[in-house]
């Protein structure tokens, strides 16, 4: 019951005051992230334009892909593209993910069961599995998705089963004692009572399938984040390199902030 | 018809290499419809022999047998308040009173009715949407209590329920258990380690020995209130009152000192 | 004077035709006649050998034109001599499937997509086939894979036409039976390799990188004279570098892929009638990056190719004697 | 309820059951022949390649050599992404200040793909062995930060609160209270650090190549030979398997230390 | 010299939209060396004063100042035992006692000693090196005691301490509660819902009205207590039969009872 104390003055936030909180905080240490940068490379020349872009010509990079297109789509088609794909690799995985997950820690035999096959397929690089993605669904998205699909599937799955082991043994008592069983005992017992650790799961997730995508987009893009990556390194240019990991990491952070979003909705009962 | 048998109970716990003996030969018969409180030094294995008959453990020898069958998990047809209240932390009290009645099948109509019923018996009016995080402690455990309560169980299995309330709130408590016993008899097992409650509430007391818990001694009270009346009395203090309940609280409180003997002189 | 050995580290890509020679070199330990320990690196490809530059990890090596440019352009790297001309192995592929088709009427190219590494040698000499075709890069789509995928996406059926360079040709060739439907030879270009040394290493020490060129040429000179045996080792260097292709294949990269001599080294270097023929070639290499987006300006050649330093393998009568040897 | 504990014997059926069921599914479509041969050899063409590999060099090394060496670079990268992430989970956790500062450039970054870092690491470490561990720590870094922090955060207030009234002060009470409290969700941390720093292997032997099982795998792959390459994905996945074992060891007797 | 003073004390909850006056204007001393023992109604606010005494939660009006500084965390110069023991789960019986001993740099002789002592104290003996999980409630709590007691505090704050407690071991911790206290006199704030638990160990006893939370009235029983000698009493029984006693006792459940109102009926 003690928990709930700590934050017990301020009262939960509204979503948009969150929002705008952490945005803000976000902004300062964007801005002082981008000082240090400039001071390092273009102010002072301690890190020299070969080791590590400057803000100028980061800019210069940023301008072309902008307008011109690099990596044969401009910026705003390659955003498009990768955030439809991680959006649908991660949500089909996240989902299957979980619930394997949760039943696994439901049952120890189906835990039992499926570790051998999960244990071992487990630490196969996402980027092994691209030859056989390529094989068995082509070039087309859907090899991409399986890519990311596997990458985000697994932290899902250990997070909700341990959420579920964690559940406190007196609760799992008491719902077993007010017979509460099925569907019920699912969706009232075990999902909220790992749902901490389930969203943790899902971050973990959401982050797998950003960094597979520069491996899945491998499998021949038109368009993509990736894309600019894959390219960029090729080229050996560094300018549109760090545009192209400024773009994920901004996609991937507005994404984990709506995930963030969706938790806090998920689990009232929490003091946040 | 809900009977409760301890038959030669024993149950062992085993930390790291060694092995403990917590309860040894517990033999006991709790009746149709009989109210049985459980009195016993701490850790003489109460909590323990409540698991057992809630089917949340499993006796290391010797069976627990509800309504003649040995009982090998939990059911519905046994209704449990624990020690340490176990609300669930993401329903609001509405929500944890609510829970059970749905595996019972309860028309929707007459479920709002009872769990209403419940809210306002235990003072909880207004924490209706409240989350158990937000309650005080003597709060969180009425809660539980009217969780198992809501479900008017055949067998109603109770541990310490009223340790954490308030003195009045536990009169009160105390009071609603015996009305709710005496009009609608069932089967109970009740802990605590006020003897006077137990004096109270129970048709027998059962005294349990130290380490290895076993029961020392069974004092039937039920003779004695039936024959002297107490339930036509008004209110606990006058129970408390009666010479006969004074004399079976002072054996009994004799009968635990001995049990109590060495660690707190 | 074995003691007196200078160190000098070496970087090259495994498993390709012309880094044999370094593995003939170092089996027949002519290093250390001309005073040289060589400590290799090995890259999976151009890119990180390349980058590796900026880090001092190596002095001089061999790697593809396209990185030779780059490498100028982003790390001041020199191209002092040719590898080999790998212009009949640069090769637009065909899936055994398509073959057939495209084949017989190449103009049918017209709206397939083709899987290239863009920006490579390989891309180069695709477009240089589709020139030759009469098509234009807009005629058909263009994807970009790497070239382990694009060989799991030609044999597998996922894809029916592919840039790919030699050995992955060869795979193709033997293990799903691609046909190869036009070079960049065909396509009238010539798509050299190069001889590279990190620039400031070349201007401090010319001496070990005329060394290292002799070493290099010497190879070349004992290899064609002693075409079986050079064979041999070539298929047990393509073994370590994890690469398995049948003798035929082996025999052509011989009979496909010409090397130059010292003298050829210099007559293709030689600026005194304005620009040299690997100027030429070179540029087109450099026109052809700036077209993919990977550069903003095609450098002039003459800021990077230096053929001072075959000029001094040349000048020194016994590293000159050194190169041309055939034993 | 509980979910109950099986017995050994149970246990070790039903997981010889699971794998059985990976091989016959796995046998089945090889047998089918909807994939190509090439692509999907049989159980028995992979581990005649298996054992090939053991004492026949590919790719200049032993299947065992390359396994050391991709090992090698596997502990550094991961023993300091352990080194750094869990310290700095907790410390995030206790004190707000360095929480507001880490957090923003951290959720932003850890989206980036370790091996998108590869031409940085070329850049900045060449050859040296710095340039894969940066990538391996890359991958493995997060989620031991992630879990060790939202582990924390979610400890039960109480026992921070009892820790700081028995006058303990940060150091105690990160080591001997917030650490023991989140230990479960840091070795769940763990289990996917590890899985996804040996993952980066193949990314972080793109930049120098010439021992390694991911250089063995690219090298199978280009070579169309989808035996080596699956007899690497074997290898990574029975390492895998034993250091996760390993941890789930650890991951069993604290449960059962705690009684849960 | 240690001193506690609630200055106009009030403190707000939030509820989704809504808040809620948990406490308002809550005025109260504790002298040096003082026992004051609080009691009142489930949820009427016993347990925020408390935390706020600690340092754990912040007033929303006025302040809480231990030796007139103004409280703002958590020290070890003040002790508590909570309502929920909150042990370390991760921690045997001995370590959890050890913990708090290392803050304040006892010699490791000490240490030993004065932890075997408290563990032979309540009962523990030959639990040393269990945990928490393996123990009875009650033994928990005993557990929970220990750790404040060794540290030998200048404050003690204590929030139903002996709820879980059989009555046996709660006689013999209360006896010990009042032996340490008349030894060692420390400044000591003890939340109870049995008020002759109150009134046997407080020098003042506290009655809190119900919601919003404020000092309802103040009884002073040291003088009491003094001017008949209780303390040469051989035993709580002794202590509770005086008249003295008795009219306390009635006169603050009386109190109490007015406070219980709605709700319980
Ligand atoms: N999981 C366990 N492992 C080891 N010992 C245990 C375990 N559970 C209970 N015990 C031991 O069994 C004994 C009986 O415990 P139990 O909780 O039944 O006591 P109790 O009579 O309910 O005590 P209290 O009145 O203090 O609640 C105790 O000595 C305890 O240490
Ligand atoms: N975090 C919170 N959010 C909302 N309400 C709270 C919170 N904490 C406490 N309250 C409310 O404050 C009131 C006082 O709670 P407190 O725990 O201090 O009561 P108490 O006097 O200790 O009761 P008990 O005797 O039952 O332990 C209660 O009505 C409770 O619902
Ligand atoms: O050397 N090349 O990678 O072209
Ligand atoms: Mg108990
Ligand atoms: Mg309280």
């Amino acid at each position: 019951m003690h928990q709930r104390r700590i934050a017990a003055g301020s009262g939960p936030g509204s979503g948009v005051a969150l929002f705008l909180g952490s945005a803000s905080r976000a902004l300062s240490a964007i801005g002082a992230l981008l000082f240090v940068w400039w001071a390092a490379t273009d102010g002072t020349g301690l890190v020299s334009s070969v080791r590590f872009p400057s803000p100028s010509e980061t800019w210069v990079a940023w301008q072309q892909i902008l307008w011109e297109g690099y990596g044969s789509a401009r910026w705003h088609e390659h955003v498009i593209r990768s955030v439809a794909l991680v959006t649908l690799g991660f949500a089909a995985s996240a989902s299957l993910g979980v619930a394997l997950g949760l039943a696994m820690g439901s049952s120890r035999t189906i835990e039992a069961l499926v570790n051998p096959a999960f244990l071992f397929l487990r630490p196969i690089p996402p980027l092994a599995w691209i030859p056989l993605a390529i094989v068995w669904l082509g070039l087309g998205d859907s090899a991409k998705g399986m890519v990311i699909f596997v990458a985000a599937f697994v932290p899902s799955v250990i997070n909700s089963f341990s959420g579920v082991r964690q559940i406190d043994a007196p609760l799992l008592e008491a719902s077993a004692m007010l017979d509460v069983r099925g569907w019920r005992y699912w969706r009232e017992v075990l999902i909220p009572g790992a749902l901490p650790s389930i969203f943790t799961g899902l971050r973990l997730s959401l982050q797998a399938s950003w960094t597979t995508l520069v491996a899945a987009e491998l499998v021949g893009a038109v368009a993509g984040l990736g894309q600019i990556l894959n390219q960029g390194a090729q080229d050996i240019y560094t300018a549109m390199i760090l545009v192209g990991m400024i773009s994920v990491a901004s996609c991937g952070w507005l994404m984990t902030l709506a995930l963030g979003w969706v938790e806090r909705r998920a689990m009232p009962w929490r003091a946040h | 018809m809900a009977t409760i048998e301890f038959n030669n109970v024993g149950r062992t716990f085993h930390q790291g290499d060694q092995s403990f003996v917590a309860l040894k030969g517990v033999n006991l018969e709790v009746g149709d419809r009989e109210f049985v409180a459980i009195v016993g030094p701490s850790g003489c294995g109460k909590t323990t022999c409540m698991r057992m008959a809630a089917g949340l453990e499993q006796p290391s020898a010797g069976n627990v047998r509800v309504d003649r069958e040995v009982i090998t998990k939990p059911g519905p047809d046994r209704a449990v308040v624990f020690q340490q209240f176990a609300l669930f932390p993401w329903k609001t009290v509405w929500e944890n009173i609510e829970f059970g009645l749905h595996s019972l099948r309860v028309p929707a109509k007459e479920c709002t009715q009872r769990i209403e019923q419940y809210i306002a018996l235990m003072g909880l009016s207004g924490y209706e949407k409240a989350f158990p995080h937000q309650l005080s402690g003597g709060m969180q455990q009425r809660v539980a209590i009217a969780r198992a309560y809501v479900l008017d169980p055949k067998v109603l299995l109770m541990d310490e329920p009223f340790g954490a309330l308030d003195a009045q709130t536990r009169v009160a408590m105390q009071e609603e258990l015996v009305r709710l016993a005496r009009r609608h008899p069932r089967t109970v097992l009740f802990i605590t380690h006020a003897v006077d409650e137990a004096v109270y509430l129970a048709d027998r007391v059962v005294v349990m020995s130290r380490r290895p818990g076993t029961v020392r001694e069974i004092i039937d009270v039920k003779s004695i209130r039936e024959a002297e009346q107490w339930d036509a009395l008004p209110c606990i203090e006058d129970v408390m009152d009666q010479p006969a309940f004074v004399r079976l609280r002072t054996q009994i409180g004799k009968l635990l000192r001995e049990q109590q003997g060495r660690g707190v002189h | 004077q074995p003691t007196e050995l200078t160190e000098i580290k070496v970087s090259y890509q495994p498993a390709l035709y012309w880094a044999l020679p370094f593995f003939v070199a170092t089996e027949k330990n002519w290093w250390a006649e001309v005073g040289l320990r060589p400590v290799f690196s090995v890259f999976p490809a151009g890119v990180p050998q390349m980058a590796a530059a900026a880090s001092k990890s190596w002095d001089v090596g061999a790697t593809g034109s396209v990185p030779a440019v780059l490498g100028f352009l982003r790390f001041g790297i020199r191209t002092v001599g040719l590898s080999n001309d790998e212009s009949g192995t640069n090769a637009l592929m065909a899936s055994q499937a398509a073959a057939q088709q495209f084949v017989k009427n190449p103009a049918s190219i017209k709206g397939q997509t083709i899987l290239v590494t863009s920006n490579s040698t390989g891309d180069f000499a695709v477009q240089a086939c589709l020139r030759k075709y009469g098509l234009s890069k807009s005629d058909v789509s263009i994807r970009n894979m790497g070239q382990a995928e694009i060989i799991s996406a030609l044999s597998s059926g996922g894809g029916a036409l592919a840039g790919l360079w030699a050995p992955n040709t060869y795979q193709v060739e033997e293990k799903a039976g691609a046909v190869q439907l036009c070079s960049g030879k065909d396509g009238g270009v010539i798509v050299p390799g190069a001889l590279v040394a990190r620039g400031d290493y070349a201007q401090q020490n010319p001496e070990n990188v005329a060394k290292f060129l002799a070493v290099y040429l010497r190879a070349w000179s004992w290899m064609h004279a002693n075409r079986g045996e050079a064979i041999a080792m070539m298929r047990r260097f393509y073994e370590q570098g994890g690469t398995q292709v049948d003798d035929v294949s082996l025999q052509k990269e011989f009979a496909t892929r010409p090397t130059f001599r010292l003298d050829q080294q210099l007559a293709r270097m030689d600026r005194s009638r304005g620009d040299s023929e690997m100027d030429g070639w070179f540029s087109q290499i450099a026109h052809f990056m700036r077209g993919t987006g990977a550069i903003q300006n095609a450098p002039a050649s003459n800021a990077y190719i230096t053929e001072a330093y075959m000029k001094r393998v040349n000048a020194d009568p016994k590293l000159r004697e050194f190169a041309n040897r055939t034993n | 309820m509980v979910p109950a504990r099986l017995s050994a014997t149970r246990l070790r059926m039903l997981s010889a059951l699971g794998a059985a069921g990976l091989v016959l599914f796995w046998s089945v479509a090889a047998a089918s022949g909807i994939v190509p041969r090439t692509f999907l050899p049989t159980l028995r063409d992979v581990l005649l390649r298996l054992i090939e590999l053991t004492h026949q060099p590919f790719a200049g090394n032993t299947l065992q050599n390359h396994l050391l060496s991709s090992l090698g670079r596997f502990a550094f990268g991961f023993a300091l992404a352990v080194a750094v992430g869990i310290p700095l989970g907790l410390l995030m956790a206790w004190f707000r200040a360095i929480d507001r500062i880490v957090a923003p450039v951290f959720e932003a970054v850890r989206f980036v793909a370790p091996i998108a870092w590869v031409p940085f690491a070329a850049l900045w470490f060449g050859t040296g062995i710095g340039g894969p561990v940066l990538i391996i720590f890359l991958g493995a870094f997060p989620p031991v930060l992630i879990n060790t922090y939202r582990g924390a955060q979610f400890v039960d207030r109480k026992y921070i609160e009892a820790s700081r009234m028995l006058g303990a002060g940060a150091w105690r009470g990160i080591t001997q209270v917030m650490f023991p409290a989140a230990l479960p969700s840091i070795v769940s941390g763990l289990r996917i650090s590890a899985g996804l720093g040996w993952q980066s292997l193949v990314g972080a032997e793109l930049i120098v190549a010439s021992s390694g099982v991911g250089y063995l795998m690219v090298k199978g792959q280009a070579g169309l030979s989808t035996a080596t390459v699956m007899s690497g994905m074997i290898a990574i996945g029975i390492v895998g398997s034993a250091i996760d074992a390993l941890l789930r060891r650890m991951q069993r007797a604290m449960e059962a230390r705690r009684g849960l």
